[in-house]
């Protein structure tokens, strides 16, 4: 199995998303692609799997040259994706979603076999080590849920070429491992596969070459083994990143928020939290652990069964989110698809939306006014998008993302709950990120990071909260923290059960 | 989340409509005459199938506005086709009138990239066109007693052969999106059509073949109206479109797409046709009825919402 | 007066046919037969007078015939013809007509205000009575149970032939025990059928239109029972049912809408020669029966063939 | 499908890419100008929009229901009733100025129960808008016994239809300022700017700290508002109230918005739009009678005519639906 891309264009209005850019993938390798937000991957990646055609350049498939119409064409051809957005229907079961397309069917394909399907559905979360009842409707699942479905399924279809883009956006460590040896079992069955991440750690994990693209133009390929960090880095945001490290001692900083006992349902059981101003305080825990429940309650969007909070001292009970945000608390989504963004909406108004009524005098805005504020916004977190006038949904992952977070750094709240702040963004943008955040808290604002990513918990953080089971099994100074240390507590047994 | 919680779901409206069923025999003896209650049967047999049919397509994410008028100009044809004495090749005929208007409605949509609702307002307006046309107006006559005996008249297990095509359509249907691929990945089109194009699912076949079954459906209403009363007329099925519409979103469809189901919507149907049948049964005068099955039909949605609880519309 | 007085003479129609007129013709729908016949019996005396007519219908749209009444007004038509959705709601419209000396005749009441040439009817009121009374005397026995099929309409018209019914079935000493309406022929039948159903006395069935008459005979046949039907609008439907020799419906009141759709332009004639018309004029209906069916299609339709000789 | 594009660098582009999503339109009406010489003048189209006053009003309203993913079923049965209550008040001796008053508040007071019930009961508004429709038909039909009620107060029918104010009839100035006032609310106000977030995306806009109840709630009211309008503009024309009076309107004033672009499932809608889409009807109805085409023929061309229009319009503006 051979696969060569030469000389693919694409453009979309207002931007050139690929310019001549190249990529070949072999039988048996996993194949990082790499890039800034913004660089091409996503779309070439489309193009291979049928979403829509190249402007200019081949597809080979084994020498012959190849177009696929749809994306049931690329499959044919055993060309399997999972794509960055998640494809996920939220109003049908794990199961439904797992087998789409390609129900077992008795009498011929007369009638659907719903106990094989449950069986089979079953059998593949299984056979990931998934632990998950395929009988769940898809919407309840948190996002790092949802994507191992999505990856089950693509997996589950024996692929030739099976394409991973940005796998482990929402992932926690367990998952990730989970993951790993997913792929190296494919690899040794002799899948090609694209690998498509910001987490340096993985590339150099796993995979066996790197192609490195730049605003849509190729910049190199090389062996993983011959190139190192830094040097990859340059190769994609074109300069050195600093990759510093914190830990202050908060203990000596005022409490901005304190929770006590907090629970809902079965995701949070009685969490007990103190966050100070100007303190970074990262949230561990395993995917499904409660953390994003538990931002929910705080953020007001849910309402706790039972426990309390005081913000700066005053009793805390949010009615609803607006009583949380006129409070100054803040919460970003890690559903960015779902409940972060208004996808087909202009960026403007997307960064806009909350802060709306502090722009407007007596109840109304000039459009200009809006227009300015975004793009100091957009400015400030360097969003790439052809203006601020464009629909979020024509944006790259990464930089939906940082449209996400402007939104809400724009209403500058004193306390901000960032739900996996950096899901898909780019080494450099990250490191920027992580700048604002010190920013912030220098400002004093308290910050409550929830992220899979433990690397950058440590690099964030100065305290980290790991969540096990609804509950704070343990919370360690960023700086004795490790990566080991916090999964001994995230995998740590519920006593209560 | 998991089946067993939306069956409990499906009670709601069960209760309902019971409730519903229940004041009707409490008040009034004739109603609750067996004779009366199994003619409700076949009289919900046309506004049944079509929403039946309405049902696919508004989970598919789209709307059917020319229904009324298809069925009406399938049933013009195949009475004209009677009239001249076609005989069984009428059948065949009606049949294609339909399937041809909704084949025209999948076109437009999938091809033209109208969207539904201006793809169908626009056959609307032909099948009317072409209805009035060929009719001049008249009413058409026709003598074919094996034609009203097989679509409506005839009599078979104690109910009409009308209320038969409804069962026999709505098994189907059922059967079609509950039991096969064809149904998961309608639903699976109303739920994201993007993603569900995403997964590779062949979304453009699939309206085209939505619309056209609800065309080809359309044909059979016809032939059920124009066997029940025994002449065709352009206006025959005028507003149907409206009806099976209601009928639909009362079941708990979700306008927009991916949440119903075929049950649920013979549950509306079924609301409907007992309230029409009460009602005049009781002698309510028109225009009361209608501040009467307003505030029913409300009434019975708000119970059923409440007890399926939160969130339950997907 | 009557539809003759407005007959053209040979001079008159000539004088018209060379002015080259146009004149507009609206009627509140188009898919009834009532309509059809008036257009069709206006067309075809367009044709012999040798002037344009332009029809439009409104789909029972008042606001839509106000629209296109001015319309017409607008492109300064030589006169305007019209069945009215409301006339109470047309009169707005026929004062523009006045002050652009348009004449405007109209159908179904007199507009509630500006100047007609002259008011059109069918003898809406008589014509329900005369059939309802025919009924009355089939059925004979006292008190009996009538139920009545109409249309849920604000027309005047709708009003006059329910109480037609209402007077004639009271002078039989017979009582109204159901009154049910509907815009479609299938849910009509229902109503007939359940109306049926639920009242095991029921001696008789008045329809009030056309389309309830076809339902009524339907459903009484399906019901298997003997139930007298008499029924305002005589249409193909029923003169087939007289035709069959056996049906249930005693009598039907048939409007001339074809002499009405010829009068109409005649009317309109008149006024251009600057004729006075009288103000109301009656186009007695016919009462088809078993007996007469076959003369009173000639009157009804003339010019076409009967349905039972093709 | 809703994605605003850069504007273009050239003035001409950017004059095109703005004209070009009226084709549609304006093919209709070169198409009625060319084939009947009575259809372009002044006059005619000074009567079109005037008699189009209460689409057009119903339209605005159904842009901001339809944007928000609802839908009012009820308009059309709701302009009869008011104008029919309108009538017998008057009737029964209310000076024209309190009867105006009321029926605009009554008006507003059945739109607001659309949203209560909507919002609170959690139901679709097809359900709720059906229901009152049923209701607000079967009510003017009781209260009227079937008759419509002739209005006679003549300050009041001249005041709303023929009176011109600038040379330019009262409806098309009540027109104007109800189109100016939606556009400044969806454009230029915080509640307006909020909406297209609600419709696109409930539960994101409620995360943004949005009061999507709210905003249904006042945006149904702004509906009853504006077919109170419509009703008594409409009782003006007519001279009367009648049941059942515009069985048309409410799907004329859906497909208005529909055509001018809008997704029936909310988030993506145009006031601007919509007003060409109700002129494109308006036209359509204005230009039929004066073609003298074949009465049934007319269904067909009508139907055509959207179509060629739409595409047209789609085509033009590279939108894909
Ligand atoms: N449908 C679209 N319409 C318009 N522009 C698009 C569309 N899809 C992508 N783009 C643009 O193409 C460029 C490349 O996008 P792409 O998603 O491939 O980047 P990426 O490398 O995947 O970035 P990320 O790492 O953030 O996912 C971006 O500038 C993006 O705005
Ligand atoms: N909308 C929802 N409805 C029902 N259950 C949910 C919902 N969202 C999450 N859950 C469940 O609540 C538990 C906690 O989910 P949560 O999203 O808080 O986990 P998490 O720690 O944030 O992991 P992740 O990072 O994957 O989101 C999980 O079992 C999840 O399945
Ligand atoms: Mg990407
Ligand atoms: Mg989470």
């Amino acid at each position: 199995m051979r696969l060569d891309l030469t000389h693919i264009t694409k453009r979309f209005p207002g931007v050139l998303a690929l310019d001549g850019a190249r990529f070949d993938l072999r039988a048996g390798e996993v194949h990082a692609l790499m890039g800034e937000n913004g660089a091409g991957k996503s779309t070439l990646m489309k193009i291979v799997s049928g979403l829509f055609p190249p402007d200019a350049g081949e597809i080979r498939l084994d020498g012959s040259v190849v177009r696929f119409a749809t994306p049931a064409e690329a499959k044919a051809a055993g060309i399997h994706t999972v794509f960055q957005e998640l494809t996920i229907l939220p109003n049908r079961t794990i199961v439904e979603n797992l087998l789409i397309g390609r129900e077992p069917t008795r009498a011929g394909g007369l009638w659907l076999d719903k106990a094989a399907m449950r069986g089979e559905a079953q059998a593949i979360l299984d056979r990931l080590g998934i632990a998950l009842d395929a009988g769940r409707l898809a919407a309840t699942l948190s996002s790092g849920q949802r994507q191992m479905v999505e990856i089950a399924r693509a997996c589950a279809q024996n692929p030739r070429v099976l394409i991973l883009d940005e796998p482990t956006s929402s992932l926690g460590r367990a998952e990730e491992e989970l993951l790993f040896d997913l792929v190296r079992r494919l690899r040794e069955d002799g899948v090609a596969i694209v690998y498509i991440t910001h987490r340096m750690s993985e590339v150099f994990a796993l995979s066996d070459r790197i192609t490195v693209l730049r605003d849509g133009r190729f910049v190199m390929a090389a062996e993983t083994a011959e190139v190192d960090r830094p040097a990859l880095i340059r190769a994609m945001v074109g300069r050195e990143v600093a990759e510093d490290r914190h830990g202050l001692d908060p203990d000596t900083l005022p409490v901005a928020l304190e929770a006590r006992g907090l629970s809902r349902g079965r995701a949070v059981r009685g969490a007990d939290l103190t966050l100070h101003t100007g303190e970074v305080l990262g949230i561990a825990g395993l995917m499904g652990a409660g953390r994003t429940e538990l931002a929910r309650l705080i953020a007001g969007i849910d309402r706790p069964d039972a426990g309390e909070m005081r913000l700066f001292g005053e009793p805390y009970a949010p009615g609803d989110i607006r009583q949380a945000l006129a409070r100054g608390v803040a919460y970003v989504s890690e559903d960015r698809k779902g409940l972060g963004l208004v996808l087909p909406l202009s960026v403007a108004d997307n960064i806009a939306l909350p802060s709306l009524d502090t722009l407007a005098t007596k109840g109304i805005v000039p459009p200009r006014r809006i227009v300015a504020f975004a793009r100091d916004w957009m400015d400030r977190l360097g969003v790439k998008a052809a203006s601020g006038s464009v629909a979020v949904e024509t944006l790259s992952g990464g930089n939906q993302q940082k449209v996400a977070l402007a939104k809400w750094l724009a209403i500058r709240p004193r306390v901000i709950l960032l739900d996996e702040p950096t899901r898909g963004v780019d080494v450099g943008a990250k490191a920027e990120i992580y700048a604002l955040i010190r920013q912030l808290t220098e400002d004093g604002t308290a910050i409550l990071a929830i992220s899979s990513e433990l690397p950058e918990l440590l690099q964030i953080s100065d305290r980290i909260a790991v969540i096990a089971h609804g509950k704070v099994a343990g919370v360690v100074s960023a700086a004795d923290a490790t990566e080991e240390r916090l999964l001994d507590l995230a995998f740590s047994e519920d006593q209560a059960a | 989340m998991t089946l067993r919680r939306a069956n409990l779901a499906d009670y709601g409206l069960v209760l309902a409509v019971i409730l519903v069923i229940g004041a009707l025999m409490l008040i009034s003896p004739a109603f609750r005459d067996p004779s009366n209650l199994i003619g409700i049967g076949r009289q919900v047999a046309i506004l049944g199938i079509a929403a039946a049919a309405m049902t696919f397509v508004i989970l598919a994410g789209e709307i059917d506005l020319s229904v009324g008028a298809v069925a009406s100009a399938a049933a013009v044809v195949t009475a004209l086709a009677l009239a001249a004495g076609y005989g069984a090749w009428a059948i065949p005929i009606g049949l294609l009138v339909g399937a041809g208007f909704g084949l025209l409605n999948g076109l437009l949509v999938v091809y033209i990239a109208v969207p539904s609702f201006i793809a169908t307002l626009v056959s609307f307006f032909i099948a009317q066109g072409v209805a009035l046309t060929l009719t001049g107006g008249q009413t058409i006559l026709f003598d074919a007693d094996w034609f009203r005996a097989l679509f409506a008249t005839g009599d078979f297990l104690g109910s009409r052969a009308a209320f038969w095509w409804l069962v026999a359509v709505a098994l189907v249907l059922w059967w079609l999106l509950a039991r096969t691929r064809f149904g998961s990945n309608t639903y699976a089109l109303g739920g994201d059509a993007e993603s569900a194009a995403m997964l590779g699912l062949p979304v453009g076949r699939l309206r085209i073949a939505i619309f056209t079954m609800t065309g080809a459906l359309m044909g059979i209403v016809g032939m059920i109206l124009i066997a029940r009363i025994g002449n065709a007329r352009a206006d025959g099925a005028i507003g149907l479109e409206f009806d099976a519409i209601a009928a639909a979103v009362i079941g708990g469809t979700r306008l927009g797409g991916g949440y119903g189901s075929m049950p649920r919507t013979m549950l509306g149907v079924l609301l409907i046709g007992v309230l029409n049948n009460g009602l005049a049964i009781m002698n309510v005068d028109f225009n009361t009825q209608q501040v009467i099955k307003g505030a029913l039909v409300v009434g019975v949605v708000l119970i059923d919402r409440w007890v399926r609880g939160k969130g339950a519309m997907g | 007066g009557t539809a003759e007085a407005l007959e053209l003479t040979p001079e008159q129609a000539s004088d018209i046919g060379s002015r080259g007129l146009t004149f507009g013709f609206l009627t509140n729908n188009q898919s009834d037969d009532f309509s059809r016949t008036l257009v069709a019996g206006a067309e075809a005396y367009a044709e012999e007078l040798g002037v344009e007519l332009l029809v439009s219908n409104a789909d029972f749209d008042a606001n839509t015939q106000l629209s296109q009444f001015d319309a017409l007004v607008q492109r300064g038509v030589d006169g305007i013809f019209l069945t009215a959705v409301d006339a109470g709601s047309i009169g707005q419209a026929v004062r523009r007509a006045n002050q652009a000396d348009i004449p405007v005749f109209i159908v179904g009441g007199a507009p509630a205000r500006g100047e007609v040439i002259s008011v059109m009817n069918a003898a809406s009121y008589q014509g329900s009575y005369d059939a309802t009374a025919a009924m009355m005397e089939a059925i004979g026995a006292p008190n009996a149970q009538v139920a009545i099929l109409g249309i849920p309409f604000a027309l005047q018209t709708i009003r006059d032939r329910e109480k037609g019914v209402l007077d004639a079935v009271g002078a039989a000493g017979g009582q109204i025990i159901s009154l049910q309406s509907d815009f479609s022929q299938d849910r009509l039948l229902e109503l007939a059928t359940n109306v049926i159903q639920a009242n095991p006395d029921l001696a008789g069935i008045v329809a009030t239109w056309s389309l309830a008459v076809n339902a009524a005979t339907e459903a009484v046949e399906q019901s298997g029972r003997d139930i007298p039907i008499a029924g305002y609008d005589s249409e193909v439907p029923g003169y087939m049912q007289f035709h069959s020799g056996d049906t249930n419906i005693v009598a039907l009141s048939g409007q001339q809408a074809a002499l009405q759709g010829r009068a109409a332009l005649q009317g309109l004639s008149q006024a251009t020669l600057g004729a006075e018309l009288c103000e109301e004029i009656i186009t007695p209906n016919l009462l088809v029966t078993a007996d007469n069916y076959q003369e009173m299609w000639e009157v009804q339709y003339p010019g076409t063939t009967p349905p039972w000789e093709n | 499908m809703s994605a605003a594009q850069p504007s273009p660098r050239f003035p001409i582009a950017r004059l095109l890419r703005d004209i070009l999503p009226y084709a549609g339109l304006i093919a209709v009406l070169l198409f009625f100008s060319l084939s009947s010489d009575f259809f372009f003048n002044l006059r005619n189209f000074e009567r079109l929009v005037t008699d189009s006053a209460t689409l057009m009003l119903v339209a605005f309203g159904m842009t901001l229901v339809i944007l928000l993913g609802e839908i009012d079923l009820s308009v059309g049965a709701v302009v009869s009733l008011l104008a029919v209550i309108l009538a017998q008040i008057m009737g029964a001796g209310l000076p024209w100025p309190l009867a105006v008053l009321v029926i605009l508040l009554l008006g507003t007071a059945i739109g607001m129960a659309n949203g209560i019930i909507t919002v609170l009961g959690d139901i679709p508004s097809f359900i709720v808008t059906l229901g009152m429709m049923a209701i607000a038909t079967g009510l003017s039909f009781v209260f009227t016994g079937a008759i419509s009620v002739a209005i006679l107060s003549e300050p009041f029918l001249v005041l709303f239809y023929d009176a011109r104010f600038l040379g330019l009839p009262v409806p098309l100035w009540i027109t104007a300022v109800a189109f100016a006032v939606a556009i400044f609310y969806l454009t230029r106000t915080v509640a307006g700017r909020q909406l297209y977030a609600v419709g696109a995306n409930p539960a994101a806009a409620r995360l943004s700290g949005v009061p999507v109840r709210r905003r249904k709630i006042t945006v149904f009211a702004i509906m009853g508002f504006l077919v109170a309008a419509a009703a008594i503009l409409s009782a003006a024309r007519l001279g009367s109230g009648a049941p059942a009076s515009v069985p048309a309107l409410t799907l004329d004033a859906i497909a208005a918005v529909i055509i001018g672009g809008a997704s029936l499932f909310g988030g993506r809608a145009s006031l601007v739009r919509t007003l060409m889409g109700a002129a494109l009807i308006a036209a359509l109805n204005n230009g039929m009678v004066l073609m003298n085409i074949n009465i049934d023929a007319q269904y067909i061309v009508k139907g055509v005519i959207i179509l060629v229009a739409v595409v047209l319009e789609r085509l033009a503006s590279g939108a894909r639906p």
